[in-house]
């Protein structure tokens, strides 16, 4: 199938993942100053170096789910905080939502990125509003869902999840925060973008740009 | 940023491996994954007691970990909670067939870690029950918030229910000592300055040479609000009148009352602060029966103190005077 | 300049008296003249030990006072050493007709301070002897100079010649005891930052980001030389090989160690340098058979921490682990 | 006898030397903050403040000496450090020279500050040179002496004495410290005048400047 995205895919998603964080590694832990407890570019750094020296280490998984799988018990293990295990919530979900096919469509890859945004909202309780990564991931599964229903190619569905996530980060500026650490700040945690929701764009624009690569 | 450290993300790792080695009377450090149980771990028949949570706290938890408190701490990354495979494995260790409570200190991060640990190790057999320490005034608590943060009523749930465990009760009787400290204990902080976490190398926030930040938490976050700086007096009113007023603390009550340096007070300006506070809790006719000044939670090397006021009865009394033994409360043993 | 305090020249009074009210079980505070007593003072039979100095290096001296250690001991202001007014009654209230031993750090001031007050404790019929602490490496010794610095050597003395009194040694024999422990500690400290004093209201001293000051003492004066700052490893070498060379530690030696933080040091980065302290004497074959980790002689809010090592015998070891019960320091009891 | 020294001259020294004290505070704190520990300002303004407290509140001493000897009592009862027992002897010792004499003549003046230079040297075993006030009490000692013996005045000896203070407090900027609490310092203590020096010669100014009002 054209523009389906393999196993290998998913792995140079995470490897770019990776590096993408560890890039912005400074920017986050800054973000989590502000209005948290400064270690959230560090918690995902050490989580995504962590999945990188796992995916090298380990045999090369034999479908997407299970890169998912193997990220998703990495991050849980090694990230710690609240990022932890929402994402590791989020990456196990996907895994699931993906079964054992070999290939992602993009009905498939609209559904994967559901299934990780309703893994966060399970665990985390926000509510889209709260200032919270879930502010990324909504509008991120809706405009998946929208693309994939207009019959876009699967990079085209990761790219419209990747847009909407930034565009949600942006939009966590003004609010007062109602979950995780920033909630303690009250009004004062207005004026700030949240650091899960930016690392939530992060996540999907490596998605997306490798995606896109694939296929380019 | 200055700081006695080698490589900042070795902070945890070297401080807890020199821990150990301070400690090995007492202690035994498990290095990876990384979690700290008492020597005797663990102890049959008895309720094991585990909490954990991000490092930068110290002496919390480890310094507490011995006889008559917990039988293992688990430490995340600085101000990171720790993560379900630190906490299953240090669960497990320190069941001795009576089951294991986790003492877990309100943060989403420690919450979901903990609870996700306790499913597994439920999985594995072991019986586990949970409380939230959520002691801090300074946080608005509702329904729709991730609710009060846990802070230095955690030392009081550690010691009074570690010594429930110690005296024999079953797992039920000890989670329910440990909530009633949970509900029966409030605290408020205040910071002169931020702290600076290692990997950040920055100070949390800055603070201007005549303000100071009312409602901090232990993880260098900023306060609720910002005021100008007042005398010792002054700030220990606004700490102690939110504790009181969320206590209900009347004449007759007793308490125990901790007040709590951040890491980078001197011990004199605390005891200033205790003087205050004990002055205004006569005036009110309440009780102190015993008390803690000094470091016993802290933020890395945050300029600042807390206060902590739990109101007991004469049973929580008895546990707290019982034998504890560990690196930093130890008193009957 | 934010502190927690009131009135700068209040501080001492003010602290003092929480002091006393947090340890009430353990000590009776004279607020006029200023010292404090260990509750049951005086000891029938039992030689007193008195101790005292500047104030703000918090526990010492008045977190030492109680079974096992201090009889009394006498706080000055900020930095400056007690007078003999106060040195005199406080040496008379805990003297128990075995006569009284003055513990003394080698300044100036204390010296001059503690010898008019012997002088006319003798006069009213007490006897009294004094040992002077002088174990900081970093100053140079000579018949010409004011010597070196008593600093953390003076908590081993404390805590040693207290136990020898408690057995019930007579003034002579804790008088040996106490110059025993003097001879064999060596101490050595280090500021990454200044501290401030009350009514100074600005740093002793500047240090920039990249600088650190070796061979501090207990009163933020600046130390010996100003280097590069480096990592903690580093820097505990350079502590530790002074003391190791004027000890003359060699394989088979014995050790209690003190990793002292100066009182804005988090615990986790004193026990960074405790572990690597743990490894350099591993090295040399030298045992570390009890150690302290923590704040027990400090410098207001300084950061920074000292070393400090006593080569023990058997016996010092034994009145080492005798029971003692003070704010500060307790164990047996 | 004209231009001698009496009770109430020694109160008013006693006094002036508090105002003076008091307004120096600062500055003699921050001399002792570079090479000591920052008390000297505030050590002496809390002995001399309960000099004048004690002044004010007891009946009028009936010699210069039982001025001295009472200010001798409360220094060494409230300074502490090193300066309380220096001071402390040097006015007892100075006290003891004025014997129950009702008046001070100009060779019992110079008398007067040579017993208290001496009284502080058998205390702090410093010798000249080692940077501390012992290098302004000296070649007080000495200017007053010659003054009294070439036939000066009582308030002319004093003035000897003070501007003698002052040149030996501003000698001592370049010593390296051998006593006191300076000489933890080493090298590092050069470059910095000793603040005792420089207290020494504020007493002496305002024992001069007393002295010399009185017979303006
Ligand atoms: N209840 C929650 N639901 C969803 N996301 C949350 C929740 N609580 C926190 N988060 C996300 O986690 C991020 C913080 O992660 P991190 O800094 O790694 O953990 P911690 O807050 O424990 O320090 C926040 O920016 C927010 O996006
Ligand atoms: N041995 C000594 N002999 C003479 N003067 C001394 C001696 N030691 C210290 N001083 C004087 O005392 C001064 C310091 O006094 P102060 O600061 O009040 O006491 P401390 O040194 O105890 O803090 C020094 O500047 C010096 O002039
Ligand atoms: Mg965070
Ligand atoms: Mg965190
Ligand atoms: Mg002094
Ligand atoms: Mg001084």
């Amino acid at each position: 199938m054209a523009d389906a995205l393999d196993t290998e895919w998913a792995v140079r998603w995470m490897r770019e993942t990776a590096r993408v964080v560890a890039e912005n590694r400074v920017l986050l832990i800054n973000l989590d100053r502000v209005i948290g407890d400064a270690d959230h570019g560090e918690n995902l750094d050490r989580g995504f170096t962590a999945v990188v020296a796992k995916l090298d280490s380990s045999e090369a998984p034999e479908t997407p789910a299970a890169v998912l799988k193997l990220v998703a018990m990495t991050l849980m293990s090694t990230v710690g905080g609240a990022a932890g295990p929402l994402y590791g919530t989020a990456f196990l979900r996907a895994a699931t939502s993906l079964g054992d096919a070999a290939e992602i469509d993009p009905n498939a890859a609209a559904a994967m990125i559901r299934a990780a945004r309703d893994g966060i909202v399970a665990r985390g309780k926000a509510e889209i509003g709260d200032k919270t990564m879930v502010d990324a991931w909504t509008p991120a599964t809706e405009s998946a869902e929208t693309a994939a229903q207009a019959g876009a190619t699967a990079p085209e569905v990761l790219t419209a999840a990747a847009n909407a996530a930034h565009a949600g980060a942006g939009a966590t500026e003004p609010l007062i925060a109602r979950k995780g650490r920033a909630s303690y700040l009250g009004e004062r945690s207005a004026g700030h973008q949240d650091p899960g929701a930016v690392s939530t764009a992060f996540i999907l624009q490596a998605a997306a740009e490798t995606a896109r690569e694939l296929f380019a | 940023m200055k700081k006695l450290i080698n490589d900042p993300r070795a902070v945890v790792n070297e401080s807890v491996e020199g821990f150990g080695i301070a400690h090995a009377d007492l202690v035994t450090v498990h290095p990876d994954p990384l979690f700290i149980t008492r020597k005797d771990a663990p102890v049959q028949g008895k309720v094991g007691l585990v909490s954990g949570g991000g490092s930068g706290h110290e002496p919390l938890h480890a310094g507490f970990v011995g006889r008559g408190m917990l039988d293992a701490a688990v430490p995340g990354a600085v101000f990171t909670s720790p993560t379900p495979d630190q906490i299953i494995p240090a669960t497990t260790a320190v069941n001795g067939g009576a089951g294991v409570l986790h003492i877990v200190k309100n943060y989403t991060g420690d919450v979901l870690n903990f609870e996700t640990a306790a499913e597994m190790a439920e999985a594995e057999g072991v019986a586990v029950r949970s409380v939230l320490v959520n002691d801090d005034v300074a946080v608005e608590d509702s329904l729709y918030t991730a609710g009060r943060r846990g802070v230095g009523g955690t030392v009081f749930v550690e010691r009074i229910a570690g010594a429930a465990a110690e005296r024999g009760d079953d797992l039920d009787g000890v989670t329910a000592v440990a909530q009633r400290v949970v509900d029966s204990v409030r605290s408020m902080g205040v910071a002169l300055a931020a702290c600076t976490v290692p990997h950040a190398g920055v100070p949390s926030f800055d603070l201007a040479e005549d303000e100071i930040e009312i409602g901090i938490g232990i993880h260098g976050e900023p306060g609720r609000h910002r005021i100008a700086m007042e005398d010792a007096d002054g700030i220990t009113q606004r700490l102690l009148d939110p504790i009181v007023a969320d206590l209900s603390l009347t004449s007759g009550d007793r308490t125990i009352v901790m007040v709590n340096g951040m890491g980078g007070t001197p011990a004199s300006e605390l005891y200033i602060m205790f003087r205050k506070v004990a002055q205004l809790l006569d005036g009110l006719s309440v009780t102190i029966e015993r008390s803690l000044v000094g470091n016993y939670i802290t933020a890395l090397e945050m300029q600042g103190a807390s206060l902590t006021i739990l109101r007991v009865d004469q049973e929580m009394l008895e546990l707290w005077d019982s034998p504890v033994h560990t690196a930093a409360l130890r008193w009957g043993a």
